[in-house]
């Protein structure tokens, strides 16, 4: 039990180090609050679950416990990714992202409770190693990450990344950092990032073994939320390393920038090893967790396969990195080996990018960050509340499609913090007003009403009966 | 279950290289059935062969704006694909490297694939680039939780996410199709036409800004690495393909292993594929290609009709 | 031509008193249903030949469409006469379904924008409404399939026999299939937040029709709500049903309350105090002793009598200002004395004033809501009626008293709309000083009959 | 009655049960006027279908005649009307354009419903038979589904179509549950629905001569505020 506190505040170091400075310079403060508060809470769980981790029973209070962490966990990493994906500013994409990682985490340690709650220790036992594992890894990659970011902020003295791009030619080496760190975080294989994840969704899919329907359909939505957050975590990585790293650089600090110093590569390439060897040895880092929590799980050797069986001890899934790294190298040695004999030498010319015969390809023309999100953002705009103002400048009145020039200006609006300041206004009248509204003219909304009240009834009722 | 014998471990790798072999004849078949289907005479059902043999044996022009990931791209690409299909059976009911990974891996693999593919395509500093991979981002991102239910609801039902596991007991269930598996079913080729590139998502035979998205971000690409990129996409095709059937009409596999019951078991596999394929081809004629964002439905639809899987199983 | 249906409506009246034979039940209850029907009707089809004519005479209906509204007029009371002689509760529920169609026909009389979509709103929450009804109908068929064994599917839908199984029904079924009746016929009863079509079809509609929506219809439904409240009491227990009336009765005070004190239309108004007093009604059911019982029967006949009342003056009055806005209308009493002078009345007897009859079906009310300890929801109640006391006294003020907004002819409109109200006003000051002696037995018989189901488990 | 019924029997009512969902499911993704009639009818012919095959499963005879009834009303007559209605039509489109709730989150809500009402399903102490067992939850769904067609639709005549569903749904329970409870009222019941399909369609013909169109868009003039 020394061990606990020891082994938390090791998962948490290089956060402690980095999180402040970033966050000091994060203008935003709500955002970096909800990352900060949210990692409070998250050791203040950890540790409040171990203290119980044997006392947890069956009643309902746990499994709701359970389920509001999950619940709780789902949302913050839906909403911590989605609004990293239209963040421009590096540093704060990556504090969002953080909130993404602990909702990832939250989810491991409420089902962690509800396995426990329902008796089922070594499903309980497994969804807290991948909770632990991940907080784990999620402090390697992001203080990598954060590290990196800080590098660029050094030498282009810019965090917009708008105004990046091309820096994969002039600082290859952080460069090179950043991608293992995108890598590792996104939760690709061969990196410890997937190891966590995988174990994760595994402690989702194993949730049939609860005996509660609703539980098990409502983590069905939970799968859903996270498969989303994973795929959104993806496409926010390319976004932030496509923009800052590849093509032409969009500003003249980015076309100037330099390599930072040696010294600060080190602590990065110590980081970014950690992540592959984690990744490709996971029984490391899940040994160091088992010991430090003192788990009833046998650990054994670094190259052994994590193997979770069934109900009926046949093979649910098993996964073996280093066999998985042993087949990805056999094969590239083998295809490697395949294009020279067939293909023989050939040779590789370097020309331009082909831009359709017009000549000039400028920066302007790759797509720029916001252009990246826009999809998304479109999809998600019930979320976003995406703004355009569009201020087109004619050159004569009459024709409206000769533009000299176009300013649009978009914006994404934060809908989480508007909702913090309440509509404090209400009197009697102005409540009776919304009453009125009922009767707002929408035949649809009449149904609605009806289904509502329905509904709600019959949840009313049936809780009330079965409980 | 882990003891597997070095030959078995040999039919594994076999099973492999049939997928990594036959994947370009794949491409073949369906390109002929949609040029007949169309009235065309259309190329021979090997031409995907000679493509790839001809293009790697050419010179190549790289973008002078691209890094090195613009040139590991292909090589992660191919090196992703090509082992995820040693996860794969195809005529035994297994796959001794089942072991190692399961469909999460292969999921996991495909998405490292895509993701410096994603990168390459913003490498060249062309618009076109960018484009393709900003839609196949969208994509990615609504695929993926689709596909995720899909494995649950397989997962549910046939005990686990081993692959190995799924294909056994698939063929242990009876041949009329529980209900739930049939909505996976529907899931599964949603997400399958959604992945390959495949007609109401993306129209890879066309060069036309508009409307492609797989082909934008391979547009830069010649010679060995565009080949590479074509066949490892062709391969990606074929293991989704090989996966479909494994899962779904798990019929036919080798019971015991002799070289006859090998060689009826990968002609069975292959006619299994080639029927997909067929009837991909055909819906492929049947349908237009859907405005970008319209996409989203029928991955909605994907994500419902897995999502009523999952409520199935649990009744 | 006119009289000839007229006629017709009276002897369908009498006619359907006495079809009497197996599948059909008549009890205290229904017989209190009949008469109020009757009432209304018969006076409604006394006042619709003067506002037809009217509506005639100014070219807005044609012949062909005064025909249709006649047949319709009749077609809508006879279907309303079988709701509660039915005593198979499938047929119940056909009959009821039955009033909406022929009143939505009824209601698009005048194929004006406004009426389309009255009727189409009104069409379409009513019909799912009572799908929903219909849901809770089988639920309990299939209760009562369950136990008894002699059933024939005839009979096995009779409210006798439902009755008669009631204390062997699983309670939980009951629930759900109470849930699904509460909230199906509640929409037709114009129970919140299901009323949403009432005010709409109410002021679309032609003046007499309003008053037999208002006046009956809202009873027609109600009574299927009771007859299910009476089963679900003898099976589950009094408290479950009454509970979720007061409930809903009182969300339907509250909404009346709020739309009633912004209210511009003058039929809109009288809509929502429907609604408002199908709040009352259920309030006053759900309290669940036999005084609020019975002021709640008393008040249905009483807000069936007030609001046709209500509906005819205003009728007359919006036929001859050419408007329904409240705000346009001043000065009725200056302009036509006589039926001002009944508006007034209606609407003091509406909002609760003493001596008229409402007052006392109100005063009923509360006092059983204090004397079964259902504190909080009395309180609730008075607060909203204080509301609508003070709203629509503001309102019926300003219409009634006041200076016209421009010089009109002085004036009533014929004898046959005057009459009708008067023979109203009467039976409002009638019932208000003293209920008749079969009246009040048979009243307090169907309270009997409502209070036994639940004395008895 | 439930021991008469055999294992394939039950997955046969399984099956049925998917193959109606998914008509239903048709009617909620489509957007032209004459798609949904063309789903509904393609939903009501395999609610027909498996009435018959209820029937079949309890043998109980009235339960062909429903059929046949189903069949004729609602899968000829009612689409009939309705087809002859959107011919009629004045407005040229015949697509719903923008719908209150975007089609793919249509397919996901409704997907949602179908959960809902397998977990009422659960609640209710009725699933002593398989047939029970089987399409209750079924039929919540399309009622459910229909609910939440009329809310989400723009359109009066997917209004109507979202009705039907209802009542299909009505149906498909009263069939379930009371294994036809009464020949007369099923009648009753059908007549019922014609008439007011037909009003409807009335309404339908008023409404597009009066506003040009059949939006309900146009059908908001009545409100408090």
């Amino acid at each position: 039990m020394a061990f606990v506190g020891f082994g938390t505040k090791a998962g948490m170091v290089p956060l402690h180090i980095w999180k402040p400075k970033v966050y000091a310079s994060a203008p935003d403060n709500t955002s970096s609050l909800m990352a900060a508060v949210m990692l409070k809470i998250a050791i203040y769980g950890i540790v409040r679950h171990l203290f119980d981790f044997n006392a947890i029973d069956s009643s309902p209070d746990y499994v709701w416990l359970g389920m509001g962490i999950i619940i709780i966990g789902s949302i913050s990493a839906l909403v911590g990714i989605l609004y990293a994906l239209v963040e421009n500013d590096i540093k704060r994409a990556l504090a969002f992202s953080s909130i993404e990682n602990v909702g990832i985490i939250f989810i491991g340690l409420g089902l962690s409770v509800v396995f426990a709650a329902f008796h089922l220790p070594s499903l309980s036992v497994l969804s807290f190693i991948a909770s632990m594992f991940h907080t784990l890894n999620h402090s390697i990659f992001k203080g990598l990450l954060f590290m990196t970011a800080g590098s660029v902020h050094y030498s282009t003295h810019t965090k917009n990344i708008e105004d990046l791009g091309g820096l994969i030619k002039k600082m290859p080496w952080t460069a090179m950092m950043f991608l293992i760190g995108s890598v590792a975080i996104i939760g690709l294989p061969s990196l410890n990032g997937f190891i966590s994840e995988w174990l994760t969704l595994q402690s989702l899919l194993a949730v049939f073994q609860i005996p509660s329907n609703v539980l098990q359909v409502s983590l069905a939505f939970a799968i859903l939320a996270f498969a989303l957050t994973i795929g959104l975590a993806g496409a926010t990585f390319v976004r932030l390393f496509g923009v800052t790293f590849l093509s032409k650089s969009r500003s003249v600090n980015a076309a100037n920038a330099i390599e930072v110093p040696k010294f600060m590569l080190i602590g990065k390439a110590i980081l970014a090893s950690s992540c592959i060897i984690l990744g490709i040895l996971p029984f490391i880092g899940m040994n160091l967790i088992v010991s430090a929590f003192n788990l009833p799980y046998m650990p054994s050797s670094p190259f052994e396969t994590i193997s979770i069986t069934n109900s009926d001890d046949s093979n649910f899934a098993s996964l073996m990195m280093p066999g998985v790294l042993v087949i990805l190298t056999s094969v590239f040695v083998g295809v490697f080996v395949f294009v020279r004999i067939i293909g023989g030498k050939t040779k590789t010319m370097k020309y331009g990018t082909w831009d359709c015969g017009f000549g000039n390809l400028s920066e302007k023309t790759q797509y720029t960050a916001t252009s990246l999100a826009e999809p998304i953002r479109r999809i998600f705009g019930v979320f976003y509340k995406p703004h355009n103002d569009i201020d087109a400048d004619f050159y004569t009145k009459k024709n409206l499609y000769l533009k000299k020039s176009i300013n649009v200006i978009s914006t994404t609006r934060n809908i989480f913090d508007e909702k913090l300041y309440g509509k404090t206004i209400s009197g009697s009248l102005f409540v009776l007003n919304k009453i009125r509204k009922i009767q707002s003219g929408k035949v649809n909304a009449y149904i609605l009403y009806i289904m509502v009240t329905l509904v709600a009834l019959l949840l009313f009722v049936g809780f009330g009966t079965h409980e | 279950m882990s003891d597997f014998s070095i030959f078995e471990y040999g039919l594994g790798i076999l099973q492999a290289l049939l997928i990594i072999v036959l994947s370009p004849l794949i491409v073949g078949i369906m390109r002929k059935i949609k040029a007949k289907s169309q009235k065309r005479i259309g190329a021979g059902i090997c031409q995907p062969y000679y493509d790839i043999i001809k293009l790697l044996r050419k010179d190549e022009i790289v973008s002078d704006q691209s890094s090195w990931i613009f040139r590991v791209t292909p090589w992660i690409n191919f090196v992703t694909t090509a082992s995820a299909a040693f996860f794969i059976p195809v005529f035994l009911i297994y796959s001794p490297f089942g072991v190692v990974g399961d469909v999460l891996l292969v999921v996991g693999l495909f998405a490292l694939g895509k993701f410096f593919m994603m990168l390459a395509g913003l490498d060249v500093a062309s618009s076109f680039g960018g484009l393709g991979s900003i839609r196949e981002m969208m994509m990615s991102v609504l695929v993926e939780p689709a596909l995720f239910m899909t494995i649950f609801v397989i997962a549910l039902f046939y005990d686990g996410t081993n692959i190995s596991t799924i294909v056994s007991s698939a063929n242990d269930t009876s041949i009329l199709i529980v209900p739930g598996i049939l909505f996976a079913l529907i899931a599964f080729f949603i997400i399958m036409m959604a992945e390959t590139g495949k007609l109401p998502f993306d129209n890879p035979s066309t060069h036309l800004e508009l409307t492609m998205i797989h082909e934008s971000v391979v547009l830069e690409y010649s010679g060995k690495n565009l080949a590479l990129m074509e066949w490892s996409h062709a391969i990606k095709q074929m293991i989704l393909f090989a996966l479909f059937v494994d899962i779904f009409f798990p019929w036919n596999f080798v019971e015991q292993i002799s070289l006859v019951g090998i060689s009826i078991g990968i002609l069975v596999f292959i006619t299994k594929v080639s029927v997909l394929a067929s009837f991909t081809a055909f819906i492929e004629t049947l349908v237009a290609k859907w405005r970008l964002f319209r996409v989203s439905d029928l991955i909605a639809m994907a994500i419902s009709s897995s999502m009523i899987g999952v409520i199935f199983f649990f009744l | 031509m006119i009289q000839g249906l007229f006629l017709l409506s009276s002897i369908l009246e009498k006619k359907s008193i006495s079809i009497f034979d197996g599948l059909f039940y008549l009890d205290s209850l229904s017989a209190i249903m009949i008469i109020t029907i009757s009432l209304v009707g018969f006076i409604s089809s006394l006042y619709s030949v003067n506002y037809m004519g009217r509506q005639y005479d100014k070219l807005i209906v044609d012949r062909q469409k005064l025909v249709r509204y006649y047949q319709g007029f009749n077609m809508f009371l006879f279907t309303m006469l079988l709701v509660p002689i039915s005593n198979n509760l499938g047929i119940m529920w056909i009959a009821i379904e039955a009033t909406t169609l022929v009143s939505v026909l009824l209601i698009m009389l005048y194929t004006k924008q406004g009426s389309i979509e009255a009727s189409w709103k009104y069409l379409l929450i009513a019909t799912v409404g009572l799908s929903l009804a219909l849901f809770g109908i089988i639920l309990f068929y299939y209760a009562n399939s369950v136990y008894d064994n002699s059933f024939n599917s005839i009979h096995g839908m009779d409210w006798t026999n439902m009755v008669k199984n009631a204390p062997q029904f699983d309670p939980n079924l009951v629930k759900f299939a109470f849930i699904f009746i509460l909230v199906g016929f509640g929409t037709k009863a114009g129970l919140a937040p299901m009323h949403t079509w009432l005010p709409d079809a109410h002021s679309e509609a032609p003046s007499p029709i309003s008053a037999l929506l208002s006046g009956v219809l809202l009873n027609c439904a109600f009574y299927g709500l009771l007859r299910f409240h009476i089963i679900s009491s003898y099976s589950i227990g009094p408290e479950f049903s009454n509970m979720l009336l007061i409930i809903l009765g009182i969300i339907s005070l509250g909404i009346a309350a709020a739309s009633i004190y912004f209210q511009k239309d003058v039929k809109r108004m009288l809509a929502f105090s429907s609604v408002e007093h199908m709040g009352i009604i259920s309030v006053s059911m759900g309290f669940g002793v036999f005084l609020g019982i019975y002021g709640a029967i008393l008040h249905m006949i009483n807000h069936a009598v007030v609001k046709s009342l209500l509906f005819f003056s205003s009728g007359s009055i919006s036929q001859k200002y050419q408007t329904k806005s409240i705000a346009d209308t001043s000065g009725i009493i200056k302009t036509m004395p006589i039926t001002g002078f009944m508006f007034l009345i209606g609407g003091l007897a509406i909002i609760g004033m003493p001596p008229f009859n409402i007052f006392m079906s109100e005063f009923l009310m509360l006092s059983s809501g204090f004397s079964s300890e259902n504190f909080l929801a009395s309180g609730l109640v008075i607060l909203f009626l204080v509301i609508i006391f003070a709203s629509f006294g503001k309102h019926l003020l300003h219409m009634v008293f006041g200076n016209p907004k421009y010089e009109m002819e002085k004036g009533d409109l014929g004898k046959l709309s005057i009459l009708p109200m008067i023979i109203l006003v009467s039976v409002i000051f009638i019932m208000g000083i003293y209920v008749p002696e079969p009246l009040q037995t048979l009243i307090e018989d169907a309270s009997k009959i409502i209070l036994v189901g639940g004395a008895n488990s | 009655m439930s021991d008469l019924i055999l294992p394939t029997q039950i997955d046969l009512l399984h099956v049925s049960a998917v193959i109606l969902l998914i008509a239903t499911f048709g009617i909620v993704v489509r957007r032209g006027f004459s798609d949904w009639l063309h789903a509904y009818r393609y939903q009501t012919i395999i609610l027909a279908g498996v009435v018959t095959l209820i029937a079949f499963v309890t043998s109980i005879w009235e339960l062909y005649i429903v059929s046949a009834l189903t069949l004729g009303i609602k899968a000829i007559i009612i689409p009939k009307v309705l087809f002859y209605v959107t011919k009629k039509l004045d407005s040229p489109i015949k697509l719903e354009m923008n719908p209150y709730v975007s089609l793919r989150i249509s397919v996901i809500a409704s997907a949602l419903l179908v959960a809902m009402s397998y977990f009422m399903a659960l609640q209710l102490p009725i699933s002593s038979d398989k047939t029970i067992s089987v399409f209750l939850p079924v039929s919540f769904s399309l009622f459910f589904i229909g609910l939440f067609i009329i809310i989400s639709r723009r359109k009066a005549l997917n209004q109507i179509v979202g009705l039907l569903t209802i009542e299909n749904g009505l149906f498909l329970f009263a069939v379930v549950v009371t294994h036809g409870f009464s020949l007369i009222i099923e009648i009753g019941l059908m007549a019922d629905i014609l008439v007011g399909v037909i009003i409807s369609s009335i309404l339908l013909f008023r409404m597009s001569h009066t506003f040009d169109s059949v939006d309900i868009k146009n059908l908001e003039s009545l409100r408090d505020d």
